[in-house]
């Protein structure tokens, strides 16, 4: 009997996505789908949507879901869980999103340690306005508002946000983990898996940023994105566990 | 009162239909005419239509959008071809990139020129030609602006392009030279 | 139950509770101070969240979160914090986001001064977040009713899933009066929860909308809001006291503090034979206009704590401006009664 | 019949190679012969014979596109 | 010089350049983002600093410094956006802090759409800080009326110290039309920066105010700001088009991108023998009051891409409100001159 | 001949402070001018006010000052340092001020290596609004809105913020010191001073945490807070060099 | 048209002016009275002046704020005395702290008592006590509450203090008898 | 003549004690006889012979109350 060793997961609609070739914000959807189908907890997950190019992300997924305000979905989560505890839930923040408007919040839903999971995509640039430099834009990196390249001189330095929120007592799990290869799709999925199961522990706060690309925005293709990932993100923004309390990181 | 050109240009995204909006205008604006150019900016990341309202006309301009009561119809894909044609004033002209078009324009009135720009520009090696051979088409059509307003030195194509492209402005002169013949074909 | 003697702002916290509210947010800022701290202790022990947020937008979008997923839900500022809320309660509008926003002001502008005051009539009534909305602002004019309105706002809040305001000024916040907890409040058929609500859409998934991206359905989702909501409310919701305007040939308008100082004043002025009575809008959102369609009145004299933000609710009510004037104090400055009645009589006299 | 079956939702395609870049096997490729909706050349199996079923083309594809199925 | 072709947003960009801004601080946001891009490259080129905020809050805030210590400063955004600056607009108004704020709207409440639209009309000229101020708004309805009027603003802004807005739609951003960049802007009398400024106070400490906690002296603050500003600006701040009016018998009263819509409208009605002509207020505050007091006129036909937002003021200048009538699109779409002329027809119809 | 040993700085106006009896904040302020005044810089400072009990610094120094909004002090010292490069520019906050609203806006300017020196007032509580729990406000603590002391699994945990800034690159130098005591009191000057010789340097951003007390808010007298701050606060937030990058730290 | 009391308290932080008033609207209410209480809240961080507004009255309240007109002036120090004894109303009262307040009150018509209430406290051995001595002396002169609501099991007493302060009562009842022992020597 | 003077401005003064506490020669006492005007019984010396002159009184005072001369 023929098995099925790889499809569409559950949680995701029939939809086509808007986003652009190759976009890294795909693969993370499906990882997302997937664990969360894995754990049983496709009827049981509210999702909360950023600003940025995965605003539109209650048209993709099957569970409850909220437009939330540009960089405030961590503030909007805390609500959300603390009325419903058993929920799964979740936030979608891109990097403008979560380490420039929506810093204040991320951190402090963090230090509280409220009991919902981030996923960090930080692929450093500003998506959906067109290019524009975010945060976590690499030194050199050109942008709509650095356009010979950002210099940390006259754009300041970039911000390592795993690094930053691990730093803090209310996180349970970070993880940095990058979809730029096979297999680092295999441990961004095992990263995520683990952020939900300690969130279902009730242990804290959990977050996976995923290093991804933005194609379109970066100038290249798909392809070349991925290389640049591997090249020149991951060296700046290195993978790995950053806080896990249990193994007292 | 004096001529005003009312135009829509719609097309996939990558056809160049913005482009054709600009040397337009720019063209326009070089020979002493009231001009506007309006971007459709949509949601959509990449691809999906993109289209621009373009007003070359003696008189200033009060309304820049051409939304309605199109003057100068020209649409390079299928679905802009329906969502734009039916817009088109009673006296209306409409250009169709019939290489990828296969429906006819069928209003009262309105007169349709069909040029296939894909098979042109295949035929001159760059694919990427369509919207100058459309434009060629227009301007023999309806002479809203002169061909060496585009082409001359600090001209609209220089505009549009960059002045690094002036290289390439013999290669475009031939493809709206392809474009007005084309017309010429349907006149 | 017998009365209690309460501050305004623990009667807002308590009120709160008893309309059943489940999650609260806020920062702290005088002059509203009270609620949050009442609510801090209280609240927990009475089955519901108190979150202090990191900032009064973090708390707007708590709410946000927390009013989504179906729990009755409050937060609370002062001046400079509700303008920091503007954005998000735009979203709570757009969302369809049951809250309500407890608001007591200070003067202003910016810091300001911490005094009480009604310099936020306009940033109540007209917002400062983007697009075309109105929310409905009640303006309480003492404890008691602080205590009802807090909880009809609960109710108006989920009868029409949108976002109420409760504008108050620093004094009611800070004085203390008998207030009756045991008012009965007007049970709304609201929509249930297990049609809308984050957390309850299982099949059927729930959205709440920040973003309605094609502008024709954005459209339509606009006209939606005005037919269901704000025509409606503009029908059903619009509440004002008239106060001696049987006989009156001059009325006072004013709101909140301002009102009742007027109802001193005008004691003081039908004593001198001056037929002068108050109409007091209640809701400053939906504004009433039926007490204006008065031709008895040859005098508006509007009252209050700014520089005339009202002016121009009256004047399109009464459908002309030359009848209504103003007096006012600003900046924390409360009018005396006597400065009322004084302004009220040179502007009579300069009507006659 | 091949060991493994992998089809692509060509409609969902948008041909942007990372699943060709992934094969370790190097038997997909963009189908040059047929535009979708959306303008785009879809990927196709060039060697299904080859395929390892190792599914890193479908781990890879941001579209959900491809579906892989073992026939035992 | 000749005219050049340009975007509506690199315009304004060019605009503050040559208006001597010094120091730009914003934050992305669509259908604006041609200003921060343009200004990140050129700005440095003229000596000025661009700085990409981390937010709206933190670029009104940059902006509320910057303009203290002197320099001619400007900052960009669109709707949201502009509804996380409110209280810092406040603190630029109490501090008396001049600056720019260009405001590109798009469709509304929340994130909305991004398409055209004027629904931050009320945001605009209420604000949604707290506190009694007001601040001038300019509304260009061409890409050379941007330029112009950027440039006055940054004139008005020093000249009042004050915090001035440039509302634009979507529209005027994002087309491209022939621009002059030469037309002569008049020039003020600026008080001296080493009167008031952050870093010219040797020896007589300068002070930049957010608080003025002794509410007598906030209430004096107030009166002093009326005094010297608003009431000013209400006299000699107020512009506006008449366009067709000299023998109109019917007016529509429209602004920005709208106005350009009526006067295609009103051609055709002319065409029909409809005499009606065009109200076009450049400045939304302070409003005019002039053109409305026009007996001739039947009935005032508001447009505007929102629900009606200007209704109010239009009823207040004319001091009848059953006068104004209202035709709007809101969400995002753009009335087409054909719908326009009709609904007008309509309501000139219904009112004969 | 008689030689000053010690009296009041030349910075500093001859207003009375408004604080309560035995405040930190009166030792900061003090330190501060003095060390601007050993400078050289007295007449070419601009100071920042936070809203907090340090909200009337306008009124206690004669540099030209500014009351900035809530928490948004680094904001418009970013403003005044890019327009006056050459001024000795200063933001004075409070935890609350600086670590709960204005938490986007510290690590943005800390980031982007902004040339002014931030003071810190680390008193574990809002101060001028009553007592109301802050980001530092120590587990077990009490605060008006924490009644029975803050329950970290309630009220979420304290931030460190020393701790965390120093994870960014684009601070050059940051100390968190005390002023519980005469020694201390040394210490946090010569911290205060570093960090104003690191602007002038221009090497970066700089700041300098002082735990300080609140004697009205905790409930005790001024030598009580100060034996607090002693025993409770410093161990919960260590004294010492977090960043300092002539040092390569 | 019945009695209404508008009633000022002033003096510094920490002499329990607050308190006072608070006393007099939970005896007031308790009583079916009208009452009010508005404290002012000033920008001080501590110490300085404090003062409350306080109603009771047989009509329902319309203005709660008592600054101008004043019925009842409690002033407890010297600069309260100055900025509100002025503000007193014709036909008024004022209650002095003559321990330390050496002025006089010296408005027609308006009668004045002066209570040494820090003299009594520190004879009583509880200077924190003063404003029950003054209370005690308000209360005897203009009968605006019952002492025994104030004292009496679930009153205004054990509002304002608590509950568990209920043991100081008795040492509380002897400083309103002293206050009022004091008012009569004025009266 | 003590080897140092140390004066307080005692209108300045809110008793806080902090200036007593760090006296290491214990020589500092509120002067229970004086009220200033703030209602504070100020710090004053209760033996300047003794003083060390370390300031760390000085060093303390958060209201800028104590000058401390040396006399030589
Ligand atoms: C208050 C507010 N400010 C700005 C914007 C504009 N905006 C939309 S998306 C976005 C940034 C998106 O970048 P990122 O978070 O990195 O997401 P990405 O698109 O890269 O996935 C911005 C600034 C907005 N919608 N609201
Ligand atoms: C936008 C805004 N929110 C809230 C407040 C109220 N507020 C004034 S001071 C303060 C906190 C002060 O605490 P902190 O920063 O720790 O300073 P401290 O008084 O302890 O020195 C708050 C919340 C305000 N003025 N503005
Ligand atoms: S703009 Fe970038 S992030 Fe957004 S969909 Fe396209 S590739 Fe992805
Ligand atoms: S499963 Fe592996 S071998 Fe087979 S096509 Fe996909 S990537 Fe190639
Ligand atoms: S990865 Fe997916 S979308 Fe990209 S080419 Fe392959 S099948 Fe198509
Ligand atoms: S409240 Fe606390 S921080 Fe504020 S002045 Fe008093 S002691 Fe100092
Ligand atoms: S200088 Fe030293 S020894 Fe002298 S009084 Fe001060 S603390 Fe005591
Ligand atoms: S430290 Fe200063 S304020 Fe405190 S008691 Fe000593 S002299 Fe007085
Ligand atoms: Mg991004
Ligand atoms: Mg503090």
């Amino acid at each position: 009997m023929p098995t099925t060793m790889f499809t569409k997961p559950r949680g995701l609609t029939d939809r086509k996505l808007h986003y652009c070739p190759g976009c890294g914000h795909g693969i993370v959807h499906r990882l997302l789908a997937e664990c969360i189908e894995e754990m049983g907890e496709t009827e049981n997950t509210v999702i909360l949507a950023p600003v940025g190019c995965a605003v539109f992300i209650p048209n993709y997924f099957v569970y409850d879901s909220i437009h939330c305000a540009h960089g405030r979905a961590p503030a909007s989560a805390t609500g959300v869980k603390r009325v419903h505890p058993d929920k799964t839930v979740i936030t979608y923040q891109g990097d403008g999103d979560l380490a420039s408007i929506g810093m204040a919040e991320i951190i402090h839903a963090a230090a509280r340690g409220e009991k919902f999971t981030t996923i960090f995509i930080n692929n450093g640039i500003y998506g959906m306005t067109g290019g524009q430099m975010a945060p976590t834009t690499l030194p050199g990196m050109k942008a709509t508002t650095a356009q010979s390249g950002r210099d940390i001189h006259v754009n300041g330095n970039p911000i390592r946000v795993s690094e930053l929120l691990s730093s803090l007592d209310g996180p349970a799990y970070i993880e940095r983990v990058a979809v730029d290869s096979p297999g680092h799709v295999v441990r961004a999925k095992a990263a995520i898996k683990k952020a939900l199961q300690y969130q279902k522990e009730e242990l804290g706060f959990s977050l996976v940023e995923v290093v991804s690309s933005c194609p379109t925005n970066w100038g290249m293709n798909a392809v070349k994105a991925m290389e640049f990932v591997k090249d020149s993100m991951i060296p700046y923004y290195p993978l790995g566990v950053y806080k896990d309390i249990k193994e007292g990181k | 009162m004096g001529k005003t050109f009312r135009i829509s240009c719609s097309g996939f995204g990558g056809q160049g239909v913005m482009a054709l909006g600009k040397l337009l205008v720019y063209a326009g604006m070089d020979e002493g005419k009231e001009v506007s150019w309006v971007p459709s900016y949509g949601p959509e990341m990449r691809g999906g239509t993109a289209n621009c309202s373009v007003i070359v006309s003696d008189e200033p301009i009060a309304s820049p959008v051409v939304d309605s009561n199109i003057g100068v119809n020209v649409v390079m894909n299928l679905p802009s071809f329906q969502k734009f044609v039916p817009k088109t004033a009673p006296d209306g002209v409409v250009f169709v990139n019939s290489s990828i078009i296969p429906d006819k324009v069928d209003i009262p009135g309105v007169k349709a020129y069909y040029i296939p720009v894909n098979d042109i520009a295949n035929e001159l090696g760059n694919p990427r030609m369509v919207n100058i051979i459309m434009l060629g088409a227009i301007i023999e059509v309806l002479h809203i602006v002169d061909v060496d307003s585009i082409f001359k030195p600090g001209g609209a194509f220089e505009h549009v392009f960059g002045a690094s492209k002036a290289k390439l402005i013999p290669a475009n002169k031939v493809a709206m030279e392809r474009g007005a013949e084309a017309a010429r074909k349907c006149m | 139950m017998a009365k209690v003697l309460m501050k305004g702002n623990e009667a807002v916290g308590r009120a709160a509770i008893e309309a059943g509210c489940k999650f609260f947010a806020g920062y702290p800022i005088t002059p509203q101070n009270e609620v949050p701290e009442y609510l801090s202790r209280e609240l927990p022990l009475a089955g519901g969240t108190f979150v202090q947020a990191e900032s009064e937008v973090a708390a707007i979008n708590m709410l946000y979160g927390a009013g989504s997923a179906g729990a009755r839900c409050m937060t609370s500022s002062s001046s400079p914090g509700i303008a920091l809320k503007q954005e998000g309660i735009g979203y709570c509008v757009f969302g369809e986001v049951p809250c309500v926003i407890n608001s007591v002001s200070r003067g202003g502008p910016a810091l300001g001064t911490i005094q009480p005051s009604q310099q936020d009539y306009n940033q109540a009534t007209r917002g400062g977040a983007n697009g075309d909305y109105h929310i409905p602002v009640l303006a309480p004019s003492s404890i008691q009713e602080a205590v009802d309105f807090i909880k009809e706002a609960f109710e108006i809040a989920d009868f029409y899933r949108s976002p109420v305001m409760v504008l108050q000024d620093g004094l009611i916040g800070q004085m203390m009066e008998p207030v009756d907890f045991d008012v009965p409040v007007k049970k709304r058929e609201i929509p249930p929860k297990s049609e809308w609500a984050l957390g309850y859409g299982k099949g059927n998934p729930h959205i709440i909308e920040g973003i309605v991206i094609d502008a024709p359905a954005c459209e339509q989702k606009n006209l939606r809001f005005f037919r269901d909501k704000y025509d409606v409310m503009e029908k059903n919701e619009v509440r004002y006291e008239e106060y001696m305007m049987d006989d009156a040939e001059y009325a006072f308008v004013a709101y909140g503090s301002s009102a009742r100082i007027c109802k001193t004043a005008i004691h003081s002025l039908r004593e001198k034979g001056i037929k002068i009575g108050l109409i007091r809008p209640q809701t400053l959102w939906p504004f009433p206009q039926k007490p204006f369609q008065n031709d008895k009145i040859k005098v508006f004299i509007d009252v209050e704590m700014n520089m005339g933000q009202m002016v121009e609710d009256v004047a399109y009510a009464c459908n002309d401006k030359n009848k209504v004037k103003f007096f006012g104090r600003c900046g924390g400055m409360i009018p005396s009664p006597e400065e009322v009645a004084e302004a009220a009589e040179k502007i009579i006299g300069g009507a006659e | 019949m091949a060991k493994f079956s992998v089809t692509f939702n060509e409609a969902l395609c948008k041909a942007c190679g990372l699943c060709i870049n992934a094969c370790p096997k190097k038997i997909i490729a963009l189908n040059t012969d047929f535009t979708n909706d959306a303008g785009y050349t879809p990927a196709m199996m060039t060697d299904i014979e080859s395929c390892i079923g190792c599914c890193s083309c479908a781990r890879m594809c941001p579209d959900c596109v491809i579906t892989i199925v073992k026939n035992d």
